[in-house]
């Protein structure tokens, strides 16, 4: 009775406070699915009773139901349940692959743009040297040079990521170094590695975050198809990528593809409205 | 044949769209007109009327909305911007009809003159193709006539080669020849209204007045009603016959410009009439006195620059930017540097402060040799020597807090213990007139005077000698730009500051400089006393220059005579 | 089995189909591609071989249209077929068969053409006697030479082509064999089409038909997914679909095509255990091991009845397998007991533990297998049940062949796949003697089983060696070196109604020689 | 001008070559760096019954234990002949292999590139005559949404409505016309959104020019608005992301190769890697790298002969920068 009483108003006021943050509705959505994925990763068996290694396998491909959201697969075990333990272990292999190459592309640019000269020559045919070979060829090669698991896919995610951010880095860096604020702390006093670290670095940054946002949901995508053609975790693992790849198999029963297809497409989508959102508002 | 007859014996005026007018009925009439970008609304029931072949004169401080009303009247908003009320043009209201109702009016009936002419034109398209497109509401149907028509149009307003400027690309020519193309583009249909938006503002003081004379002759000779928008009121007042002023988008006062002028009624009106420097060049005499006084009794220079020479390497070819150059400044005053852009202004500011090195000569600052040294070396000289950048928009590091950036240079400089540090960043904000709430917020929540005061705290929470400004106001409103002047002549009087001041605009160094000299192509072609150089200028430059003041009507002309110091 | 169930009359002649399958290998140098599983299905058209295995394993005259041996076994003597020819025209004659033999013996190594690595070490020499008789020389007794001669690697090539260097053989349309087809076309990784030879008149007479194929032409068109093989043959776009998707198979059955699940000779799917390894040295747990595993389950879940339940360790249908059954029999109970008598102790979370050691066994899936996950992942959950913690991990082709090894020390158990076509060798292969695979890590420490190994290779005829491979297998089940988990089917053909009349041989490959397509 | 041009081309040129050496020797490295070859490997199957010795004896007559620097000198120097070697796996000349799978990539990347320009030059062109609220709403979420469904899951969806369903075109002839038009539309899809985002960026920041708002205020209805004006300046830009577009084209075949069951470069590469063919890898890469630095070297030549503002200094490019920077270099971060 008080929850029918006070919802109406706590919710004008969570619209009203996001109107006054002012983000539109559909990016409000966006930090939903985002919230959903990450509280799947963080605690899965929060959202779902079943086992998701484990199933009953004279209940195999069954379809989706009040029962099995998603139907369950050739084991007979809980669709819905292993997208939401295989969460952890996308939205994660995301993040590394986001991190490798925001840090290491970044690092890069960093050091390109601010230092110039031979440093900046070096680096930026290293850098068209990465762009040169197709992101995903070259995610095909790192992982099969590492070896084939999720992890290992996230590292050569991110790997073929770093020319990107090499890329955006460095013209930020070169734009913010020739800023005149620079000059201004120059003549304050600053020293090249303040300068550097406290003025440059903050302001690259900047661009460097909606770009990271992106990069998360193409990483995930990256990942996934990766799995696709068989570079992900072994079993009983249930990456999306991988859930999809092993559905393909079996598409007399569609939803084994298009739950946890839906569920990326989703969560990429997301990532991809928030980035946006995040250039328009810096 | 002068070029002028040509023109009115070519073109017949353009009634198709009101056959037969009643006199009565003014050429424009904006009546309760509120525009709202998204929830916010930035004017709010603007009325005013602007008669045939009269001008009018829309002024304000930047974001008043002058703009705004503009595009209102000519469908021009930008997406998210809605306008109420009712616009009459020739007594058809045109803010409630269709798109295509309205189209035939655009450069027909009203033609528009952009503010920024850089960014008027598309740059990938030459000129002539786009003359075409004006040139085509002639209903000439022969190419070749409208190009002969387009090439007098641009002789007519001043351009030399018209045929050269038809043939280029938009960043082929000068912002003044891309200006005067605007306005020939935007006559060339004979418009019955003329709506010019700060036509002038990005360009140098001495193309600004023959921009200006052109549109007050091109009014008078076709009778076209001009809209003129601008934030300079000495302008307005010398080219308009009536003034709205306006303050967040509300009007503040409207009538005549002679009335309005010499006797304004509103506060804000009055303020404004207050703040132009061209129309009280003596407001703070008071304050430079002590200044005036070190200058008589002829102190040792605190400032030596000798025989300074510096060229550039621009595509393979040099460029002297700064030519044998020499002043000196004595301690307590305000040494101004003014010319036209490019004349080697901020050149010399960067070679005072090291950042470039000279080719030859030499320059020394409170007895230190600045040339030749190492950046290492230039941070002691930095200690009493600060600059202030022209644009506070782009001077200060927008992700640290005010706080911070006051404090930067203490800390660098490692000077005090950290409470004494915090308590000069207070004291040197207080000393430009901000309070303690601002401390932790961001330059992006502040107004642009507000930055350039923290710029300017900045330079002094280190206790300089020597305060450089590279057009500190430039990119102000006057309003605001007078508070600063206010706060800069009172630290001088207190603190006994040396400055250099580099400005374009002579009515403000008037104000507040004790000597002048005057940049031209790299040199100084004449220096001297404020007095000398204002009442008594001595080479044409200098004379060209100072007939550029726009002077507000006859009435500042008397007040110039006036002798001062 | 073998299945020409054909309506008297002449077959009508002509007819094209399409053969989905999964992979067309690598190379195709012969000897380095003959024992390719995929690879195998197009040399069965190109090429003849000596002898015929058929799907019992009943070897018979091919090319070789009789033989004798020596005694000791030590040499052979062949005589063969008059008339046959390669398709560039050259005779397949004595000196043919020699060259071929020499190869599959030596390869040409320098030039990267391998052994073929199954053909007996033994070898010593070949010689044409004449240009129909060849006798070949051993320096040891080899009971499994003839055997092998009708094994997928043993196929016979033109003496013009094996003079080749590697580069051209290694182009499939330079390649001549004697077989019923020869290749029309072919592109890598993609199709190979095949057509028929028009002269061809020496098939096997096993199959009761020597004269020319009946269908014109035979295209192997490579299509990598399961599901879409299967769909293009339901839909009518193809005739064969080659490893489909167990799932599906009893649906298809429903839809009135044919499921053609011919079995190989060789060993059953399962597990090599590492008896080195902890805790899989103690044969409780072993036996545990043997008798945790559901195999009806997996049959159940992973496949259809099509599939066999395990009897032995090597196939049903291989001369001398013995059944089994009840030592692999389902008993968790069983299970239970062993492991707790052997000290294993269920703690928290259900996994046993002895001297603060958890229970574990990895699994690495046979990449070669399509269903390995699959099972291995029903395994892990049958054997948690039992607080047994299972991981199991996928390698790819190329990493599984670097790390997962017989009796490698981070390898508890190997997961077997392997056919042969004499049940005389297996024994061999499970100890290290005379490079044997030492399949259990025992070396040669298990007397047992040296000794039964050393009387299975020595015994000169079926009637002695057959009682001892039951022994064998007894022995080897019962101390739990081996597990095995289903009866392998590693040939799976989904194929329209309209084809009919195929032949399966001893290691499962469909042959089109005898097919007919209907309208 | 004319020698600022040359001096400007053969500065890129010679870039050009440095990087395409470069991208030879990096994936030499990263696949040396693997344990095992695919040699060994195949000769380990135990299927082939090779003793460890026989395997070395192998591994030694084709001098593949020799170290890894001097193999790489061998191959960089065959490399500049423009020998290529033999594929490991199938031993045949990795040439012939090459040619015989580029044909059908080529034509599968001309027909994804045309439809990605086709569909992103009428989702963006499209967005300026639709009414803002409803229509354009619409269309600028087409862009975010291609670029979130995995291009498999594309390739899985046409085949089985198209394929199947339908009957369009037989899954098992991939190279007809209508599978390689499907498989190139589920190719193009990811590609043209990029450009479509590049495309609309550019627009609403070129009618966001003041210039635009002058033009209309001298009648100019957004017809001719948008075919005198914004078309060639909003376009001039797409011809940077092209060559981007192009590399993604080759990665993107890989997925696309394979789901369709296409034979050509992309499948090539799968079965190279999954064999870790070190020869037919660094072919690829190499081709991949001569036709990206290639892409590129034109759009860079071409770009100031169009575009009238950018001019040649010293060698280099420099171009007044209109369009968001950082759109566009977001936007030219992956897709699979
Ligand atoms: N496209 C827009 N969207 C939202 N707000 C806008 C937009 N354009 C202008 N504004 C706001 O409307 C107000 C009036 O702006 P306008 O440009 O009319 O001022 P102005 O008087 O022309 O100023 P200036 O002298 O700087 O040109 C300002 O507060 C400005 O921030
Ligand atoms: N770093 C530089 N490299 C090349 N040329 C330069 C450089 N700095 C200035 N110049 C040139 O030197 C001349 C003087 O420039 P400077 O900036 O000193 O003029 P200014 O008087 O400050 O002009 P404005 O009023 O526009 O600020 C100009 O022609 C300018 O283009
Ligand atoms: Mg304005
Ligand atoms: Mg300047």
């Amino acid at each position: 009775m008080t929850a029918v009483s006070v919802s109406p108003a706590s919710r004008i006021t969570a619209i009203s406070r996001l109107t006054a943050l002012r983000v539109p509705p559909t990016v409000a959505l966006a930090f939903a699915v985002i919230l959903i994925v990450i509280a799947w990763s963080l605690a899965p068996s929060l959202f779902t009773s079943h086992d998701p290694a484990s199933g009953v396998p004279a209940d195999k491909l069954l379809s989706p139901s009040a029962a099995h959201w998603f139907g369950t697969d050739h084991l007979g075990r809980d669709l819905y349940t292993r997208v939401v333990y295989g969460t952890a272990s996308s939205v994660t292999s995301a993040l590394i692959a986001v991190v490798i190459a925001a840090v290491a592309g970044g690092l890069i640019g960093l050091l390109a743009g601010f230092l110039g000269g031979w440093v900046d020559i070096v680096l930026a045919r290293l850098v068209d040297v990465l762009l040169a070979i197709p992101n995903f060829l070259l995610a095909v090669i790192v992982v099969t040079a590492i070896g084939f698991d999720t992890t290992n896919a996230a590292v050569a995610t991110g790997v073929s990521a770093v020319a990107v951010f090499a890329r955006v880095m460095r013209s930020e860096v070169i734009k913010t170094r020739q800023a005149v604020f620079v000059e201004a702390s120059f003549l304050m006093g600053g020293s090249r590695w303040h300068i550097l670290l406290r003025h440059v670095l903050p302001n690259a940054s900047r661009s460097v975050l909606p770009l990271a946002v992106l990069q998360f949901g193409l990483s995930i995508l990256v990942i996934a198809s990766l799995a696709f053609l068989g570079y992900g975790d072994p079993p009983p693992a249930s990456d999306w990528g991988l859930l999809i790849s092993i559905g393909k198999d079996y598409l007399k029963w569609p939803w084994l593809v298009y739950a946890p297809a839906f569920v990326t497409i989703a969560t990429v989508l997301s990532a991809n409205r928030i980035s946006r959102w995040l250039r328009k508002t810096d | 044949m002068a070029p002028q007859d040509r023109l009115t014996a070519t073109f017949t005026r353009a009634d198709r769209v009101a056959p037969t007018p009643l006199r009565s009925i003014p050429q424009l009439r904006v009546d309760g007109l509120s525009v709202s970008y998204g929830p916010h609304e930035v004017v709010t029931n603007v009325s005013f009327e602007l008669g045939r072949g009269e001008s009018l004169a829309l002024i304000g401080e930047s974001g008043s909305g002058k703009s705004t009303i503009a595009r209102a009247v000519l469908r021009l908003l930008p997406s998210g911007g809605h306008a109420t009320g009712r616009v009459a043009f020739d007594g058809q209201e045109v803010l409630g009809i269709s798109e295509r109702g309205f189209r035939p009016l655009r450069g027909r009936a009203i033609g528009f003159v952009p503010q920024d002419p850089a960014n008027s034109l598309n740059p990938v398209r030459t000129i002539g193709a786009q003359a075409q497109e004006a040139a085509a509401l002639l209903d000439e149907p022969d190419k070749a006539i409208r190009k002969q028509l387009i090439l007098e149009t641009f002789a007519q307003v001043g351009l030399d080669t018209p045929l050269r400027v038809y043939d280029s690309y938009p960043h082929q020519l000068s912002g003044g020849m891309l200006q005067r193309v605007l306005i020939g583009l935007a006559i060339l249909p004979r418009p019955a209204l003329l709506v010019a938006d700060e036509p002038t503002s990005a360009l140098d003081v001495t193309i600004q007045k023959r921009i200006l004379d052109l549109l007050t002759r091109l009014q008078h000779d076709l009778k076209i009603s001009l809209l003129l928008i601008t934030h300079d009121l000495a302008i307005a007042a010398e080219r308009a016959d009536s003034l709205v002023v306006l303050k967040d988008g509300v009007i503040q006062e409207a009538g005549r410009t002679a009335s309005v002028f010499s006797s304004p009624a509103s506060a804000y009106a009055k303020k404004l009439r207050a703040d132009v420097p061209a129309l009280n060049p003596d407001r703070y005499a008071a304050l430079r006195d002590t200044g005036f006084r070190s200058l008589k009794t002829g102190q040792a220079p605190k400032i030596e620059v000798s025989a300074v020479t510096k060229t550039f390497t621009v595509d393979g070819k040099a460029l002297t930017a700064v030519d044998d150059l020499s002043f000196s400044v004595p301690a307590g005053t305000t040494h101004a540097l003014v010319g036209e852009s490019g004349s080697g202004k901020t050149t010399t500011v960067r070679l005072l402060l090291g950042l470039e090195g000279p080719d030859t000569g030499s320059i020394s600052v409170a007895g230190e040799q600045i040339t030749g040294r190492s950046p290492e070396a230039l941070r002691t000289v930095w200690r009493h020597l600060q600059l202030v950048y022209q644009n506070p928009f782009t001077s200060l590091d927008p992700t640290w807090t005010i706080e911070r950036l006051v404090r930067e240079p203490l800390d660098r400089f490692k000077i005090g213990t950290r409470k004494e540090r915090d308590e000069r960043v207070r004291e040197a904000l207080a000393n430009v007139g901000l309070g303690e709430h601002l401390l932790s917020r961001k330059p992006g929540a502040l107004s642009g005077g507000q930055r350039q005061r923290v710029a300017i705290a900045r330079s002094l929470v280190l206790k300089p000698d020597v305060i450089v400004l590279d057009e500190p106001t430039s990119a102000l409103d006057v309003s605001v730009q007078a508070g600063i002047v206010e706060v800069l002549l009172s630290l001088q009087a207190t603190l006994g500051l040396t400055y250099v001041f580099v400005s374009h605009d002579l009515a403000l160094v008037r104000q507040l400089a004790h000597t002048v000299s005057v940049m031209h192509r790299g040199r100084i072609v004449e220096h001297g006393t404020v007095a000398d150089i204002f009442d008594n200028p001595q080479q044409p430059y200098t004379r060209s220059l100072l007939a550029s003041i726009p002077s507000g009507g006859n009435d500042v002309a008397h007040m110039r005579t006036r002798a001062f110091g | 089995g073998l299945s020409p169930a054909r309506s008297a009359g002449a077959p009508p002649s002509g007819g094209d189909i399409t053969f989905l399958i999964d992979s067309l290998g690598s190379t195709w140098i012969p000897n380095n591609s003959a024992i390719s599983s995929f690879q195998g299905h197009i040399w069965g058209h190109v090429t003849d071989k000596l002898v015929y295995v058929d799907a019992d394993g009943k070897v018979s005259p091919w090319i070789a249209e009789s033989w004798e041996q020596n005694g000791e076994a030590t040499q052979f003597t062949l005589r063969l077929k008059k008339g046959v020819t390669f398709s560039d025209g050259t005779p397949l004659d004595a000196s043919a068969v020699v060259a071929n033999l020499d190869i599959w013996h030596a390869g040409r190594r320098n030039e990267g053409i391998n052994p073929i690595g199954l053909f007996p070490k033994t070898y010593d020499h070949a010689e044409a006697v004449d240009a129909a008789t060849v006798k070949v020389v051993f320096k040891a007794p080899t009971l499994g030479f003839i055997p092998t001669l009708g094994y997928h690697g043993s196929i016979l090539i033109s003496p013009k082509t094996i003079a080749q260097p590697a580069a051209q053989q290694a182009d499939l349309a330079k390649t001549s064999g004697s077989g019923p087809y020869v290749v029309a076309s072919w592109k890598e990784g993609d199709f190979v089409k095949l057509v028929k030879r028009k002269d061809y008149n020496w098939g096997p007479a096993a199959v009761a038909h020597t004269g020319p194929a009946y269908l014109n032409s035979i295209t192997y068109k490579l299509v990598t997914e399961p599901s879409l093989r299967v769909a293009a043959v339901q839909s009518g776009q193809a005739d064969v679909a080659y490893s489909p998707s167990p799932q599906e198979l009893k649906s298809l059955k429903e839809a009135g095509f044919t499921i053609a699940t011919p079995r190989y000779l060789g060993f059953v799917n399962g597990l090599a255990i590492n008896t080195k390894l902890e805790p899989y040295n103690d044969v409780k747990v072993r036996q545990a091991l043997q008798a945790g595993i559901n195999r009806k389950e997996i049959i159940d879940t992973v496949y259809t009845p099509d599939w066999k339940l395990a009897t032995s360790f090597i196939q049903s249908n291989v001369p001398g397998a013995t059944d089994h059954s009840e030592l692999l029999a389902y008993n968790p109970g069983k299970a239970e007991k062993l492991l707790d008598e052997a000290g294993w102790i269920k703690g928290a979370g259900g996994i046993r533990t002895k001297d603060g050691k958890q229970l574990s066994l990895t699994l690495h899936s046979n990449p070669y297998l399509a269903t390995a996950k699959s099972i291995d992942e029903l395994i892990a959950q049958q054997l948690g049940k039992l607080g047994w913690k299972v991981t199991i991990r996928a390698y790819d082709v190329v990493t599984f062949g670097e790390k997962v090894r017989f009796g490698g020390p981070a390898v508890p158990a190997y997961e077997v796949t392997r056919s042969f076509i004499d049940a005389g060798t297996v024994a061999s292969i499970l100890t290290d003697a005379n490079n044997g695979e030492n399949w259990f890590n025992l070396g040669d420490s298990d007397k047992k089983l040296n000794e039964l190994r050393d009387k299975i290779a020595g015994a000169a005829s079926f009637g002695i060696r057959n009682p001892l491979l039951d022994q064998l297998q007894t022995y080897v089940l019962e101390q739990g070196y081996f597990i095995p988990r289903t009866q392998i089917v590693q040939r799976i053909y989904v194929q329209s109604p309209k084809l009919k009349g195929e032949v399966y041989n001893g290691i499962a490959y469909a042959s089109y020689y005898t097919a007919t397509i209907g309208e | 001008m004319r020698s600022a041009y040359l001096s400007y081309a053969a500065k890129r040129f010679a870039q050009a070559v440095v990087v395409i050496l470069l991208a030879y020797v990096f994936t030499f490295v990263v696949v040396s760096i693997l344990p095992g070859d695919p040699i060994t490997n195949v000769l380990r199957d135990p299927q082939n019954g090779f003793s460890e010795d026989q395997i070395k004896e192998i591994i030694a007559a084709q001098g593949l234990d020799r170290p890894i620097p001097i193999q790489l000198w061998a191959s960089l120097s065959n490399f500049m002949t423009g020998d290529l070697g033999l594929s490991m796996r199938s031993n045949r000349p990795v040439t012939t292999l090459i040619a015989e799978v580029l044909p059908s990539t080529l034509i599968l990347a001309s027909a994804a590139f045309a439809i990605a320009l086709l569909l992103a030059a009428t989702i963006a062109y499209g967005t300026q005559f639709l009414p803002k609220r409803f229509g354009q709403g619409l269309l600028r979420g087409f862009p975010s949404l291609f670029l979130s469904v995995p291009n498999f899951v594309i390739g899985l969806v046409l085949i089985h409505i198209f394929g199947f369903q339908l009957g369009f075109f037989r899954v098992i002839a991939p190279d007809s016309f209508w599978a390689t038009f499907f498989a190139a539309v589920a190719l193009g899809i990811p590609i043209s959104a990029r450009i479509t985002e590049v495309l609309i960026a550019n627009l609403d920041n070129e009618s966001e020019q003041e210039y635009a708002a002058v033009a209309r205020s001298r009648g100019l209805g957004q017809m001719r608005l948008f075919a005198k004006h914004l078309l060639k300046p909003s376009s001039l830009p797409v011809i940077t992301v092209i060559a981007l577009a192009i590399g993604e084209l080759l990665g993107g075949s890989l997925i696309t190769e394979t789901v369709f069951g296409r034979t050509g470069i992309g499948s090539l590469v799968q079965r190279s890697v999954s064999t870790q063919d070190l020869p037919v890898l660094q072919a690829v890469v190499s081709l991949a790298a001569v036709v990206f630095v290639l892409v590129n070297l034109i759009a860079d030549l071409v770009y100031p002969l169009l575009d009238p503002r950018v001019k040649l200094i010293g060698g280099r490019k420099v171009r007044p920068t209109t369009a968001d920077e950082s759109s566009t270099n977001l936007s030219q971060a992956v897709t699979p």
